[in-house]
């Protein structure tokens, strides 16, 4: 029954040439990632397949690979399916599902993947193909920002090829990932992989990309970009990294987690600051998820300190993950809806939704991740850090606030559009998991109960109250600071921009066209003395008669 | 100094009088008359040496006989060749 | 050895009885060649069965008589030149462009077999003179044939060759007056390394320089060459140039002192690679097909030379057969090379090199027969050439001071392919492939192209060929 | 003389080379109209030597031996061995040969001299064969220097001055650094004549003596094949060649002739001198270096090539590098990496140039500036093209990631860390000179109208999109390259196949 | 050696020296030939002091007798405006002089210990002298010891004469018929055949031979064809080829003979060895004389078929 997974990267792989021949079937393309959803349920056995590249193994071995590919096929589910409305007129339609589905392949096979290769090739399957939805509208500013993307991609491919060499050699030869895990890591692999992941999770120093892709990208790309790629990052990093097996410490990951930590709080803190500074909804939404990654770094960087069980932290990430995707996810697909239709009281009600979620209410799968996270922040070897988690989810609140006024603000005018109903139910399912999703899900549910202590309340409550205060104070004075130019300086575009003028003006072949410069003839000396030469020569006689006197002479002194 | 070293050395003597002559004469009969001259100059080597026994060496004259016959038809060739070369088209 | 005096005899005599006759029909030359070639065969056959054989002239004791040696050396020689000639008599018969039509070119070319088949046979310097001579005067008087644009060349040719004559004459007549005998292996044992022989050796060495046109004395042979006839220009710069070389080793291989050819091997041998490199120059440089391909045996023979002068500064027999595969070699190379382009001249009425634009489209054959030939001369495996070469190179290799040597045969060969491929890349240009005035002779074509086939083919019989020249004792 | 139990092993390598020699000889004497005679020819020839090298694969798998000897030189006798390593490359020549023959009887449709060129074509896959089937140095550089006068003509083949110029200097190269090769493998010959190749190196312990002429005749034999291995300095001929035809290009730069090169260093590396006579004598330092330079060189030169033909040439001088890195590694996992990419590296580069040689021949687009909105034309050409190009940078599942993931992991083995940057950089490069032109490809809007369309086939994208003689075998190739790529692991993979070289190598 | 022969030599080795230099240096074309024809027959002299008598006949006759013919036959062709050469000799005077200089005293230092030595061939000679057949050692050697080079030398000149007959025909001014030219002649014929037939006669035993005989009996008939009282002798006439290749065909002949009957090639049976010799040497004779003649006195216009 092991075959069974080749079905998940399959089906949409196949689909692709389908697509191709017979476009009517646009409509269906959504149902692509369905397969997943038994399968992670059934969870049949690992498939090894020897034909493929040297140790390449396909399956779900724990409990965070069944959450992550039931995510990662959820949201794919609701991303296609309000796709297939949002691009049912589009012109290059075809393009946009040959790139979507190639890069859902790449996504489900990267998680399925248990050995390094098949996750890399999934990996560089999605960055490749996901470059082709970020630059799907075709206008410049999307263009622009492609190449950005692309050219950071490739640079994280190669970074993550040489952390993979690597990691295989360390592990001298075996290409599993669970090998991988108890091998301790030199300081260059870890380098690599944290670049190499980095660059795709868009952390702080590696997120220059981000704020250009998301909001270049048509709504459901950017909504499946933010939900499930940039999440295959942090699964990398996860999954590559080094962790003790409890008993001995291994010395040098331990030194790298408090840096890691420091990264991942300046991240989340940076992505804030300059989110507000944004004018555009969506360029803050993608800062949202800056400073989001920020917090997934920590979870790695706790990780790496080994001194927290890596059982629950592996929840915890999957919980983490669960709920910054989906609400992210339905926040983009909201903030495209409203670019086109004027939204009603209700789904502006499904709106905060998801958006309070992210800034951890109660009841809310938010609120979970949030005090779990600061459960194992507090008894990890960080524990003096944990009050910055508590403003963090304050500073998260007034972000999301300020999105979610600004999608208002962007709202076409005009009564209240009734939307088509592939989007409604898309989104609709995405906005209501925020605080449906934890009585379905068992041990959601569980730490869910954990938070209603008082203790717990208190604690999700006051950083939330605070953050009020601060949006009532805003609200009523409405200071204009005139901050916007600050936010329009993107380093990573300029740079890019200049390499690529630096590339294609640099070979200024000569035009056939342009008139040859006259060649001096240097060889008309040597012609003359060539001529002069042969002249000598002519009489034959003359000229061998003194040769064989001077051989004579010479040979016989 | 016996009369055949005079008559050995006076025909090294003609023999390099004759290359001389190649070295510096450019018209072809003298040419042709200079290699008779350096001819002659072997000739006379080999009848002095022909002449150290008291009866001369047979050999050695016979060797210098024919020498001059292929001397003579070589030269009756080159100067034939050299007249059919200058000679203007009057045919 | 009666087969070798037969292969002697018999083109002596068809060539008094074609003159007697006053016949010009070619068929009966060929059929003497065909004789020739079959006695020469046979007498190759025997001395490699029974060994070397001599035989004295009129069966007069040793010192007096001339005395006829058949190595095997000499057998091959025999069959070799008895092969060229047959060639390039069926090439002046059949071919419509030979100009050989109406002259004497028949009694001459057998007198040409007949005077190259004694200097192979015999064994006394004086001989060596007459049968010289002999050669001398018939390349001179082939040269001629072609009229009058031939006879300053020739004339020239014949001034130089009979200035080379004497200067060796003088040589012989020294080495006569020193040691009192004449023939070369008689001689071997005497001579001594004093200043009369070593005098006497170099003024018979350069003599017989000249009339091989080896490098300093080559300026000769390409005015000559180029204005012969097709079939003649083959003839000499197959066979009559490789006379006088036969000569050469001879003298220095057997005649001199080993004191004495040691010193002299090194000069040879300079000398040999100043021919590859500046023969190898002109070649690329002269505008005119045939002196092109004139120079290059000019070049060529800086191998030979190379041989011989190494086989002497080292006293290493092995390089005989380096030195004979060459000459075997380049011959039926040089013969093909001479016969294609002549009939690349012939059917494009122009001399010059940039003549040829496009022929591999219009006459292909001759084309690919100037190309398989050139391929021998570079030394391009399998080729004859490539199995001189390669036997040449071997030895060099014994110890790492001998690398100028090795630089010299790889300039030597980069060179070569330089000339050869300069005609060969222009055959290829579609630009205005020019058409030949009429139409090309297939036969002679094809006749070009199977001297440069045998030459590559040598290499399915290269380890019995190699064994038997390395193998056989001089 | 000929080995006495000829039994029918002896007479296949034989029959191998003769597949192609004979039909080639006789399609010299066709004329120019008689198309189907030499079509049906050259396809006979082709497909006979794929089945006899498919007997000879069953053989070898089975550990028959098929070897052919001639007695040519003293101690020094022509054989043609079929052993793992040759096959290898055999099958890459053969394969390529089918498809590049029916690619160029569509390139040549109409074209004159047609005849000419297929004969020269046959004799020139011959030689390839034979230089792969080679059981001794002196075969070997018998065949190389073959392979140089069959590859001429085909080169000169337009007959234009650029054309010729170019035979000019390629010749000037080939045929120095085929001297260069001749001049080692007689230095190699006085040492001890030229006994068949042994996968340890058949070349006695280095004795302090012969240390200098060892080390003189790797350095000729090297700079010999170097040549037309396009190592750094002597790589000058290869973008001046991009002159030729498109099947030519296409078979000389990806397969016959650039291979040869680096078949050759491989030959030398591991059957004449062995890895403990390399690693004793510290030969293959200097070798790496000199690899990884012309990897980087040609990977730059590339960036700033504006014709398309000239910037997949020096993308060929920097990946046949590859080959060279492999082998200089003088590790197991480095020489798999290194062999594979051998076949790899045809592979993806046949298919290049086949799409390169399509744009050419239906749009006349030469430049890469004209490349605008190809992909909306001839999509499946340009999606031929993506694959070939991102094998080259090394993204997976193409071959040549399984290439760079064994060269890497190999230059890790032997402890040469700076090796994996060079792979990185190298790959960086690829991407920088590949990624603009697929971006043009697919991404860039299409002029209103090209200039010259030759609607070769229907001329509407698809199928139809040029004549199908040109698309398939692209296709054909592009499919291999994916397939060799993700099927690497079956027995029948080339990976595999170096797997079992390499073992017989390193006797592992 | 005494006085009287040092000044004789002397004399000799000067006046041969200076003649040599005038030859070279005169400037008209016809004195050098004069000198030249002057210089042969000094030379001549020459062979008869070093005891060469042979070769004192040979030197007269063809040394100076036919190639001062010859050379003045192609002095009558040249054109009047080669005549007047300019300065025959070119600009580099010194360098050359000094070099012939040098090497002529090399040669000198080779050949100064030639003298006191001997050569292993005359005491052979001498004991074969017996079965050689003929009296005089030089024609013994060169009949019977050395027949083979005597045989290439006939095959020379008859090459030459081939040679010659190939280039264009030269149109001999015809003389006129001098009457005291013509009386000389009519007296002259007769003797040289006389002299030549007993040269050849005394051959076998004396001085004299083939050789000599050939160019005496040569000198006659030219001087009887330039006052026209001989045919033109063409090459078309049967007879004409017949005596020039009879030389060479009688000589082949008779040394395949000898090879058949087993005594060696060009190996005479004992008992036959002088007749032969003789038989050759008629045949010589006349080959070389009609040879000599056809050389001198050029060829009419022969048709080309």
């Amino acid at each position: 029954m092991a075959w069974l997974w080749l079905l998940i990267p399959l089906t949409p792989l196949l689909l692709v040439p389908i697509l191709m021949r017979w476009p009517k079937l646009r409509s269906v393309v959504w149902l692509a990632p369905l397969p997943a959803l038994p399968l992670a349920f059934m969870r049949p056995d690992t498939l090894v397949l020897p034909g493929l590249w040297p140790g390449a193994q396909l399956g779900i071995a724990d409990g965070l690979s069944a959450i992550l590919l039931l995510f990662t096929a959820a949201l794919w589910l609701a991303a296609g399916l309000c796709a297939v409305s949002g691009h049912a007129k589009d012109p290059h339609a075809r393009r946009f599902w040959v790139f979507w589905l190639l890069s859902m392949t790449g996504n489900l096979l990267l998680i399925l993947a248990q050995d390094g290769a098949s996750f890399y090739v999934g990996f560089t399957l999605m960055s490749l193909s996901a470059f082709g939805l970020v630059i799907h509208n075709g206008t410049t500013e999307s263009r622009r920002a492609g190449r950005l993307y692309l050219q950071l991609a490739i640079v994280g491919e190669l970074l993550l090829f040489m952390g993979l060499m690597l990691r295989v050699h360390e592990a001298d030869g075996s290409m599993l990932l669970t090998a991988w895990q108890e091998t301790p890591a030199g300081l260059p692999t870890l380098i690599c992989l944290l670049i190499g992941f980095g660059l795709k999770a868009g952390f702080w120093p590696l997120h220059v990309w981000l704020p250009a892709a998301h909001p270049a990208a048509p709504a459901a790309a950017s909504a499946v970009l933010s939900g499930a790629m940039i999440k295959a990052g942090i699964i990398g990093l996860w999954r590559f990294m080094p962790r003790g097996s409890g008993e001995e410490v291994m010395s040098l990951p331990a030194s790298v987690a408090p840096w890691l930590l420091a990264i991942g709080l300046i991240s989340a803190f940076y992505g804030v600051a300059v989110g507000l500074l944004q004018t555009r909804d969506k360029t803050a939404l993608a800062y949202s998820s800056v400073s989001q990654m920020g917090y997934l770094l920590v979870l790695v960087a706790l990780l790496l300190s080994q001194s927290v069980s890596v059982e629950a932290l592996g929840l915890l990430l999957g919980f983490y993950v669960v709920h910054h995707g989906l609400a992210k996810g339905a926040l983009f697909l909201g903030a495209g809806m409203a670019h086109e239709y004027r939204l009603s009281r209700v789904h502006w009600v499904l709106m905060a939704l998801p958006a309070v979620a992210l800034a951890g209410f109660p009841l809310t799968t938010g609120a979970v991740a949030k005090s779990l996270l600061k459960d194992q922040v507090g008894n990890s070897a960080f524990a003096a850090w944990e009050i910055l988690f508590y403003v963090g989810s304050m500073a998260t609140l007034l972000l999301v606030s300020r999105a979610l006024w600004l999608i208002w603000r962007s709202q076409p005018g005009g009564p209240p559009a009734t939307m088509p109903l592939p989007w409604k139910l898309g989104w609709g399912s995405l906005c209501l998991a925020a605080p449906v999703l934890p009585w379905l899900w068992p041990d959601l549910r569980v730490a869910l109960l954990d938070t209603l202590s008082l203790y717990g309340l208190w604690g999700l409550m006051w950083p939330l109250l605070l953050g009020a205060v601060v949006i009532a104070l805003v609200v009523r004075f409405n200071p204009q600071w005139h901050l916007e130019r600050l936010a329009r300086y993107q380093p990573g575009l300029v740079l890019s921009l200049r390499l690529r003028r630096w590339l294609q003006t640099r070979p200024v072949a000569r035009d056939p066209m342009l008139p040859e410069r006259p060649v001096r003839m240097p060889w008309a000396g040597w012609r003359n003395l060539e001529r002069r030469w042969n002249r000598l020569g002519r009489d034959v006689v003359q000229v061998s008669a003194w040769v064989m006197a001077l051989g004579l002479l010479w040979v016989l002194l | 100094m016996t009369q055949v070293l005079f008559y050995l050395i006076l025909g090294v003597c003609l023999w390099a009088l004759g290359l001389y002559g190649l070295l510096r004469l450019k018209e072809s009969i003298r040419r042709i008359i200079s290699v008779n001259i350096m001819g002659s100059g072997v000739f006379m080597v080999m009848v002095a040496l022909a002449a150290r026994s008291e009866d001369p060496d047979p050999v050695m004259h016979a060797l210098v006989v024919t020498g001059l016959v292929v001397a003579i038809s070589a030269t009756a060739f080159a100067l034939r060749l050299s007249v059919a070369d200058v000679q203007e088209d009057d045919q | 050895m009666t087969a070798a005096l037969i292969a002697l005899l018999l083109p002596l005599f068809t060539a008094l009885c074609l003159l007697l006759l006053r016949s010009r029909s070619g068929v009966l030359v060929i059929v003497t060649s065909l004789l020739t070639l079959l006695a020469a065969a046979w007498s190759l056959y025997d001395v490699t069965v029974n060994g070397p054989q001599w035989l004295e002239l009129g069966d007069w004791p040793p010192p007096l008589a001339i005395r006829f040696q058949l190595q095997p050396i000499t057998a091959l020689l025999l069959v070799f030149s008895a092969m060229i000639h047959l060639l390039v008599a069926v090439y002046a018969a059949g071919s419509q462009h030979s100009k050989t039509r109406y002259t004497d070119f028949w009694p001459l070319s057998c007198l040409l077999q007949g005077s190259l088949n004694a200097l192979w046979l015999s064994g006394d310097l004086f001989n060596w003179y007459v049968t010289l001579e002999l050669l001398g005067l018939a390349a001179v008087a082939l040269v001629a044939l072609s009229g009058r644009k031939a006879y300053g060349p020739a004339l020239n040719y014949l001034l130089l060759s009979l200035g080379a004559s004497l200067v060796y004459l003088l040589g012989v007549a020294l080495a006569y007056g020193r040691y009192g005998v004449l023939d070369i292996s008689l001689l071997g044992a005497m001579t001594e390394a004093d200043t009369t022989t070593r005098i006497a050796w170099w003024l018979m060495t350069l003599g017989l320089m000249l009339k091989a046109a080896l490098w300093p004395f080559h300026l000769w042979l390409p005015r000559a060459h180029a204005s012969a006839p097709t079939a003649v220009s083959a003839l000499l710069s197959a066979l009559v140039v490789k006379g006088p070389l036969f000569i050469l080793w001879r003298l220095w291989s057997e005649g001199a002192p080993t004191e004495l050819a040691v010193e002299a091997g090194p000069v040879l041998a300079v000398a040999g690679i100043a021919a590859l490199i500046l023969g190898g120059w002109s070649a690329l440089r002269t505008p005119w097909l045939k002196s092109l391909v004139a120079y290059s045996t000019v070049a060529q023979l800086g191998y030979a030379l190379m041989a011989l002068g190494l086989l002497m500064y080292w006293q290493l027999p092995a390089l005989d057969a380096a030195l004979w595969l060459f000459v075997l070699a380049h011959g039926l190379a040089k013969a093909s090379m001479f016969l294609a382009a002549g009939e690349l001249q012939a059917s494009l009425g122009s001399k010059r090199v940039s003549a040829l634009r496009g022929t591999t489209e219009t006459m292909p054959v001759a084309m690919f027969a100037f190309a398989v030939a050139g391929g021998s001369l570079i030394g391009l495996p399998p080729s004859g050439g490539f199995l001189a070469k390669w036997l040449l190179l071997e030895p060099m290799f014994e110890t790492v001071n001998h690398w100028p040597w090795v630089v010299g045969i790889l300039l030597g060969t980069l060179i070569s392919a330089g000339y050869v491929f300069r005609v060969v890349a222009l055959a290829f240009d579609r630009a205005d492939p020019v058409p030949p005035d009429f139409s090309p002779d297939r036969f002679a074509h094809w006749l070009a192209l199977l001297p440069a086939l045998v030459v590559w083919g040598l290499a399915l019989i290269s380890e019995p060929l190699i064994h038997w020249l390395t193998g056989v004792p001089l | 003389m000929i080995e006495t139990a000829t039994t029918w092993t002896n007479w296949v390598p034989l029959a191998i080379v003769l597949s192609s020699l004979l039909p080639g000889l006789f399609i010299f004497t066709l004329r120019e109209d008689q198309v189907a005679l030499r079509t049906t020819l050259n396809l006979i020839g082709a497909v006979l030597k794929l089945v006899l090298v498919g007997v000879m694969l069953w053989g070898v798998a089975r550990g028959m031996e098929f070897r052919f000897a001639l007695p040519f030189l003293p101690n020094g006798l022509l054989i043609l061995k079929g052993d793992a390593l040759s096959l290898q490359f055999v099958t890459l020549s053969a394969v390529l040969w089918l498809t590049t023959t029916l690619y160029a009887i569509g390139y040549l449709e109409g074209a004159p001299l047609r005849s000419r060129f297929f004969g020269y074509f046959s004799l020139c896959v011959s030689a390839t064969a034979g230089l792969a089937l080679a059981g001794n140095l002196v075969t070997f550089v018998l065949f190389y220097e073959l392979l140089t006068l069959a590859t001429f003509p085909l080169v000169v083949h337009r007959g234009t001055v650029e054309a010729l110029r170019a035979g000019r200097i390629y010749l000037a190269y080939t045929l120095g650094g085929g001297t260069l090769a001749l001049l080692g493998a007689v230095l190699l010959h006085t040492q001890g004549g030229s006994p068949a190749f042994v996968p340890g190196g058949y070349l006695p312990a280095a004795g302090e003596d012969s240390q200098l002429i060892l080390t003189l005749a790797f350095g000729l034999l090297i700079a010999g094949f170097g040549v037309k291995a396009a190592l750094f300095p002597l790589h000058g001929w290869l973008p001046t060649a991009m002159v030729a035809p498109a099947p030519v290009s296409a078979l000389l730069h990806a397969v016959a002739v650039v291979k040869a090169g680096a078949f050759g260093i491989v030959r030398v590396v591991y059957d004449v001198y062995g890895v403990e006579l390399m690693t004793a004598m510290d030969l293959a330092q200097p070798l790496l270096w000199l690899a990884c330079f012309t990897i980087l060189y040609g990977s730059v030169r590339a960036l700033f090539q504006t014709d398309l033909k000239k910037r997949l040439a020096f993308s060929t001088v920097s990946q046949v590098s590859y080959v060279t890195l492999g082998v200089a590694l003088l590790g197991p996992i480095g020489a798999v990496g290194g062999l594979v990419h051998l076949v790899h590296q045809g592979l993806m580069k046949v298919t290049l140039f086949y799409c390169a040689g399509n744009f050419a021949e239906t749009l006349h687009i030469h430049k890469i500036r004209e490349m605008d909105g190809v992909g909306k034309r001839m999509p499946l050409t340009m999606a031929a093209f993506t694959v070939g190009a991102l094998g080259m940078i090394g993204v997976p599942p193409v071959a040549g990631f399984i290439s760079k993931w064994y060269l890497g992991l190999g230059a890790l083995e032997v402890g040469a860390d700076w090796v994996l940057l060079v792979l990185v950089g190298s790959g960086l490069l690829n991407a920088l000179y590949f990624l603009p032109i697929l971006y043009r490809g697919w991404f860039a809007p299409p002029p209103a109208r090209w200039a010259h369309d030759e609607k070769l086939g229907t001329g509407q994208p698809g199928l139809g999109e040029t004549h199908w003689m040109l698309l398939w075998p692209a296709l054909i190739t592009a499919s291999l390259a994916l397939l060799v790529g993700i099927l690497a692991g079956t027995d029948l993979s080339p990976l595999n196949w170096a797997q079992l070289t390499v073992n017989l190598e390193f006797d592992l | 050696m005494s006085l009287h022969e040092w000044m004789l030599d002397g004399t000799l080795g000067l006046l041969v020296l200076i003649l040599a230099v005038a030859v070279l240096h005169v400037r008209s074309l016809y004195i050098s030939i004069v000198l030249f024809i002057a210089f042969g027959l000094l030379l001549a002299l020459i062979w008869a002091r070093l005891g060469a008598p042979d070769l004192a006949l040979a030197e007269a006759a063809i040394g100076a007798g036919l190639t001062g013919t010859l050379l003045l036959a192609a002095y009558g062709r040249v054109s009047e405006r080669r005549r007047k050469a300019e300065e025959p000799l070119d600009w580099h005077a010194g360098p050359a002089l000094l070099l012939s200089l040098i090497i002529a005293v090399i040669l000198m230092r080779a050949v100064w210990p030639l003298p006191d030595l001997d050569s292993a061939l005359v005491p052979a000679v001498a004991d074969q002298m017996a079965q050689s057949g003929v009296g005089h050692p030089v024609t013994a050697v060169l009949l019977s010891f050395r027949a083979w080079d005597t045989l290439l030398e006939l095959l020379v000149l008859l090459l030459a004469f081939m040679a010659v007959r190939q280039l264009l025909p030269s149109l001999p001014r015809q003389p006129e018929a001098w009457p005291l030219l013509q009386a000389w002649s009519r007296l002259l014929a007769p003797l040289s055949v006389l002299i030549g037939g007993y040269l050849l006669w005394r051959g076998s035993a004396d001085p004299g031979g083939a050789f000599q005989a050939g160019a005496l009996l040569a000198a006659g008939a030219i001087l009887l064809r330039l006052t026209g009282l001989l045919p033109a002798l063409g090459w078309h006439h049967f007879w004409i080829r017949a005596l020039i290749l009879g030389g060479c065909m009688v000589f082949l002949a008779i040394g395949v003979a000898g090879y058949w009957l087993g005594t060696g090639f060009l190996g005479y049976a004992d008992g036959w060895a002088g007749p032969l010799i003789l038989l050759i040497e008629v045949f010589a004779t006349l080959s070389i004389a009609t040879t000599l003649t056809l050389l001198v006195i050029g060829e009419t216009r022969e048709v080309r078929e």
